[in-house]
């Protein structure tokens, strides 16, 4: 089929330019699937199962990724591992997005007290570094994966709120709304046809970009103690735990670590895809 | 026979990527004490052979052949130290927008000892030299401009600040690139009485890009008209406001209202939109929208031939009046 | 029916700095209906502040903005709404008056559909119509705004504000960010529209050629207020004010060549600053004529002869 | 008008604001710090003891509900909250009896320290890469540069702690920490030691925004009109890099610092607990793992407070960079 040459290419096609975000979106998937094994418990060895007799041993063709203390498995202690920090992340950056979106577009929309209440609230949430925040929330709230969720929602929430916020007030103030209002439409109509298309590109971005720093969060509560509980895995835990062990067993502290930094390089390099590909001032034309 | 401070023949300008053509062959010439005007368009080309003079040519975008000889330098092909040495001294430039080409966080004094700093050495008299030099261009309370920043001055005042700093080592030449667009028409005339004043006063070589045909009626001896990339007609200021013979140059003044005409006739107008410098290929760029447009035209591009007073690149001149 | 500004004045409050703009200091104007308006002055004479005024993006902090005798303030919010239709604007930058993401021929109908027009079904014939009406090939109507030429997107513009159906037009700069040699097809398209329809324009630019060639009647502003009003004929062969006088002879003209006198300095010094206006007459601190009582007394519009009025209490 | 009045009338106006807004933020956080620590866990006694309010007796749980303040109101909670952090013992730790003034007083140096180093040191590294990678975009340098950037992004603190204690401790036999921590002014050289690795964890966390920043900075300031200006007046090229864009570049440079500084405070928590320094973060953690609510109350504020403490310089140095900005 022939492509109209007049229909302007979509963001897709500015994408797959992009080498960073060709590269992040293949992490991305290899770890998407890796999770999805782990949902349906298509792992090579059961991540709890303790065997002292495999204590220690370092990779092979039985423990891939070699085993820890207790004889666990490693390769599917991390899976199992990542499926936990991305359900985490993913959910805690989806309510983060919503509430934070909505905020901000209205803040941005409507001025006024609406907007000075929500920007000082959220001036509040971000004049405390994000893991001790989520570390204070945790502690009060507890540790099951949708209490850890819900506290770095809380974190992110803000981030979203001046991300969706920004653009608004310059959209707002473009001819193209301005003659809408001359027009006589309606403020829904105005935010929903005009306003909220223009000010997408900003927030797809962020939305890669938390993800990586929701991980890293919950990673590292995970290993201060205060995010999954043991004997269940988590990446971050399982660094946590190889600490004692690390100077023996290498792979132990290896392994999780290295599925922490991919996804993380990974979303970084679909969010700076997604940059390029968004920003209308980057396609050159 | 004297010879041309300024002498731009076959001039080229391309994108290095994918080269796209952006400047012609574009060829002239200014003599000593000369004052030239170049009027185009946005896209004709001639912000971009003002800044190829002076080898200011935006990030990709580069001279792709031709030669620029000033003073008999080639400046195409001097080294950066020779060409170092020729900028802010021999020949200087003025820009388009003064909110933007000052350094924001450097006090204006600064930005003008630079000038003398990069060029001689900074001795006690520098300072008054700057005043004095500010004080020329008229910026009332010298003292206190020299220490302030940019902003605190406005559209007008920062144009007469890049004018002293531009005037500032006596250049034997001074390229103007709209310096007066962003300016209200007050202002823009103190400014133009400013620039033609100083002028006369120093016998200074001008070049003065526009695209107001009003501006330069006054102000230049000679005019470069530039379409697409192309010199489409060159001579004196007489010859092309009264006489044009390029249908773009006649099309473009019967399309400005005129304060004389007190008819008030329909303005007559150019159809279509202006055509991209890399897409014309080798015929008339000027073909597509023009009223005496003939297979000739479209077959190859015509040659600018004529005199210094007079040429024109057409199959199909005007005529003479 | 006419439109009738009375003693609008517009202050802004500068929140980061703490000083009041004074933006409007007492326009009163009246434009009865088929003719044209012309406002001229500089950058900051408040032109473009009375343009969003009269079409209601901008409430007057005092004084009234009436169309065919009904209010022009949001808080009515019916009269609003007929008001909308009736006068729409143009602004002056065609790259950033259209919605990136929206296709033109959707740009055009959204107001005829949202208010009703026409049939449902009759709304693509409309667009043609108004396409053909502002000289654009139909065929443009899937484009997107970036794959069009800026005087283009002006058309696309001036349609969008005629799919309102007005009868007052708002031109705020419309031809200033367009190429030169495609300003006069869009001025002779404004001309022809109004004929066609039988609009009413208020033409605002700060290019005394433009607005003598289209306006009917012209007024000179100056820091906020009309300092010069009469027919086009008057302002340009009989100017009377000092400003419209400087405003004249500064104009840029290609009729006019190798005349060095044209480079003579007219006017001395720049707009003073609309935070803190000068004390009587605003202009007294640029005037050529100016005498110390210049400096207590404001001098009020007054009639010269047959409707010219100027506020100069030296002429 | 003249510079003068404008710049007095704006002398009298947002200073005023500035402050008022400070603390209108500071009592926001201390409520939004109230509401999050003592409403939602609904009974601190049970945190307190880690036992469930069953086993207690009715007059036992009234009885240290008086003990801890928690038997009123909660706006006289917050009250007496706020008079004990105001008037400075900011409460006592449930477990040590010892004021939490004075533990925070014992703490905050080392993380004040550990921040600093790792400011210090990111910055360095920071503006080094940032401007290595941003003097031929698109090279192999570039690209050397930007992964460098990514993986400081992308490796988290507490594995690269872990990886260094781990080598250090067992490759080299290296503790600087296993002793007890040794304040700066008692032993500089020691302090130091024992400083270096964490600070350089830290360090790179901050290095790699800086970087990113640094580099975007520098591209796009090379293309404003003012450096083309620069050129066109025949300044030397150092002079033009210096001066005018690596001048320019430094006002993102110095906001990302800022905020990079107040992230590095959440970062110290981790990084002191892997290498037991006894900062605020280990503070806080400790607290927390004994559900001691009013030391980690008491903490959490004064990070917050700190945090705003470091907005407060950053403008400050913002306003030095950009005169652009109204004193």
């Amino acid at each position: 089929m022939k492509r109209d040459p007049l229909k302007p290419k979509g963001g897709f096609y500015y994408y797959m330019q992009s080498t960073s975000g060709i590269v992040g979106a293949l992490l991305l998937i290899f770890m998407v699937i890796v999770s999805i094994c782990a949902v349906f418990g298509w792992l090579p060895h059961d991540p709890l199962e303790q065997n002292v007799e495999f204590a220690m041993q370092g990779p092979s063709t039985t423990f891939w990724f070699g085993t820890d203390e207790f004889g666990r498995d490693i390769f599917s202690r991390s899976l199992d591992g990542m499926r936990r920090s991305l359900t985490v992340s993913v959910s805690a950056v989806s309510i983060a997005a919503t509430i934070g979106v909505t905020l901000g577009i209205l803040s941005g929309y409507l001025g006024r007290w609406f907007d000075q209440l929500v920007v000082r609230l959220s001036d509040v949430i971000f004049a405390f570094p994000a893991i001790l925040l989520a570390l204070a929330i945790v502690s009060t709230l507890g540790n099951s994966w949708y209490q850890t969720s819900l506290a770095i929602a809380v974190v992110y929430t803000p981030i979203f709120i001046r991300v969706a916020r920004g653009p608004v007030l310059t959209v707002k103030e473009m001819d193209y709304v301005k003659v809408t209002r001359i027009l006589g439409f309606s403020s829904l109509r105005i935010l929903r046809k005009h306003i909220l298309p223009n000010v997408t590109a900003p927030i797809v971005v962020q939305v890669a970009l938390s993800l990586s720093w929701a991980i890293l969060t919950e990673s590292g509560l995970s290993f201060l103690g205060l995010g999954t509980q043991p004997p269940n895995a988590s990446l971050g835990l399982m660094v946590s735990e190889a600490q004692s062990i690390a100077a023996f067993a290498w792979w132990a502290l290896f392994f999780p670590s290295a599925f922490i930094t991919i996804v993380v390089v990974g979303l970084n390099l679909v969010g700076d895809g997604l940059r390029d590909a968004l920003d209308p001032a980057r396609r050159s034309s | 026979m004297i010879k041309p401070l300024l002498s731009v023949s076959g001039l080229g300008i391309s994108t290095v990527q994918d080269p796209r053509t952006l400047v012609n062959s574009v060829s002239f010439e200014i003599m000593p004490g000369e004052a030239v005007g170049v009027v185009g368009e946005s896209g004709s080309g001639k912000t971009l052979t003002a800044l190829s003079i002076l080898g200011l040519l935006p990030r990709g975008v580069a001279v792709a052949g031709g030669s620029i000889v000033f003073n008999g330098t080639d400046l195409t092909k001097a080294d950066p130290e020779t060409m170092r040495n020729l900028r802010g001294s021999d020949i200087s430039m003025v820009y388009q927008d003064p909110m933007t080409a000052l350094n924001p966080v450097m006090k204006l004094g600064r930005q003008l000892l630079e000038v003398i700093e990069s060029h001689e050495k900074l001795d006690n008299g520098s300072v008054a030299r700057v005043e004095a030099a500010l004080r020329e261009v008229g910026i009332p309370q010298v003292e206190r401009a020299m220490e302030s920043y940019p902003h605190e001055f406005s559209g007008g005042m920062r144009q007469r600040v890049m004018i002293a700093m531009a005037l500032l080592l006596s250049p034997k030449l001074l390229i103007a690139d709209e310096p007066t667009t962003a300016l209200d028409v007050t202002i823009q005339q103190q400014i133009l009485a400013l620039v033609s004043e100083q002028r006369r006063k120093r016998d200074m070589s001008m070049l003065w890009i526009t695209h107001d045909l009003g501006v330069v009626a006054n102000l230049v001896d000679r005019l470069i008209v530039m379409y697409a990339g192309n010199i489409v007609e060159a001579g004196t200021v007489q010859e092309i406001f009264t006489n044009p013979q390029h249908p773009y140059t006649h099309g473009l003044l019967s399309s400005l209202p005129s304060r004389t005409d007190k008819s008030r006739k329909r303005l007559t107008s150019i159809p279509g939109v202006p055509q991209k410098p890399w897409l014309v290929g080798n015929t008339c760029a000027f073909a597509p929208r023009c009223f005496k447009a003939t297979s000739e035209c479209t077959a190859s591009a015509p040659k600018l031939v004529g005199s210094l007073e007079k040429s024109v690149a057409c199959f199909h001149p005007m005529g003479d009046k | 029916m006419s439109l009738d500004i009375i003693n609008v004045e517009k202050r802004y409050l500068n929140r980061a700095s703490g000083t009041t703009i004074n933006a409007l200091n007492g326009v009163s104007i009246k434009v009865e209906v088929g003719q044209t308006l012309g406002i001229v002055g500089e950058s900051g004479c408040g032109k473009s502040t009375l343009a969003r005024a009269v079409v209601g993006l901008e409430v007057p902090s005092a004084g009234s903005i009436t169309w065919d005798g009904a209010v022009i303030d949001n808080k009515a919010k019916d009269r609003l709404k007929s008001h909308h239709s009736q006068v729409q604007l143009v602004f002056q930058d065609p790259y950033s008056s259209l919605n990136p993401r929206q296709q033109i021929e959707n740009s055009i109908a959204e107001a005829i559909e949202v208010h009703g027009l026409v049939a449902k079904d009759k709304i693509t014939d409309r667009v043609t119509e108004l396409l053909v009406m502002v000289g654009l090939d139909p065929d443009l109507r899937n484009r997107y705004p970036h794959q069009l030429s800026g005087g283009q997107r002006q058309r696309v513009c001036i349609a969008r504000a005629l799919s309102a159906e007005p009868k007052l037009l708002v031109l705020d700069e419309p031809v200033s960010a367009l190429d030169v040699s495609v300003r006069a097809e869009v001025m002779n398209l404004l001309i022809d529209l109004r004929k066609n329809l039988g609009l009413t324009y208020i033409f605002i630019s700060h290019d005394l050629a433009m607005i003598r060639y289209i306006s009917d009647v012209i007024a000179v502003m100056y820091l906020g207020k009309i300092v010069e009003f009469g027919t086009w004929e008057e302002i340009i062969e009989n100017p009377v004010h000092p400003y419209t006088k400087a405003l004249i002879a500064a104009m840029p003209d290609h009729s006019i060549i190798g005349d060095p006198t044209m480079l003579a300095r007219t006017l001395e010094g720049e707009v003073p600053d609309p935070v803190n206006l000068p004390s009587g007459c605003s202009f007294h601190s640029r005037c050529v004529l100016a005498v110390p009582s210049c400096s207590i007394i404001a001098p009020t519009l007054r009639d010269i002869s047959n409707g010219h009025l100027v506020a100069c209490s030296e002429v | 008008m003249s510079f003068g009045e404008r710049t007095s009338r704006i002398l009298l106006s947002t200073p005023v604001l500035r402050i008022g807004s400070i603390f209108t933020t500071l009592f926001g956080i201390s409520i939004f710090v109230f509401l999050v620590l003592r409403v939602i866990p609904g009974d601190s006694i049970v945190g307190a003891f880690g036992i469930e309010t069953g086993v207690l007796t009715p007059e036992q749980i009234a009885q240290l509900k008086i003990y801890y303040g928690i038997d009123k109101s909660l706006p006289m909670q917050y009250l007496s909250w706020m008079q004990s952090f105001l008037t400075g013992n900011m409460g006592y730790s449930y477990s040590t009896g010892i004021s939490i003034a004075s533990l925070t007083a014992k703490a905050l140096p080392v993380t004040i320290e550990l921040a600093l180093i790792g400011t210090i040191l990111g910055v360095v590294m920071g503006i080094a890469v940032g401007t290595f990678s941003a003097r031929k975009p698109g090279s192999i340098r570039d690209f050397a540069g930007q992964l460098f950037g990514l993986m400081a992004l992308a490796v988290p603190g507490f594995v690269l702690s872990t990886t260094i204690v781990t080598i250090m401790a067992n490759k080299f036999h290296y503790f600087p920490n296993g002793y007890e921590f040794v304040r700066l002014w008692e032993d500089p050289w020691m302090n130091l030691q024992q400083m270096m690795f964490p600070g350089l964890v830290l360090g790179i966390a901050v290095a790699a925004p800086v970087m990113r920043t640094t580099r975007s900075a520098l591209l796009e300031t090379v293309d404003k009109d003012f450096v083309r200006t620069a050129i066109g007046k025949g300044v030397s090229p150092r002079k033009v890099q210096t001066r005018h864009i690596l001048r320019n570049s430094l006002i993102p440079i110095v906001t990302m610092t800022g905020i990079q500084f107040g992230y590095l405070l959440g970062g110290a928590v981790i990084v002191e607990n892997i290498f037991s320094l006894p900062g605020m973060g280990r503070q806080v953690l400790y607290a927390i793992t004994r559900r001691e609510y009013a030391t980690v109350q008491s903490s959490v504020m004064v990070f917050a407070i700190l945090f705003i403490a470091i907005n407060v310089i950053t403008d400050l140095i913002y306003r030095k960079v950009d005169p652009r900005i109204k004193k």
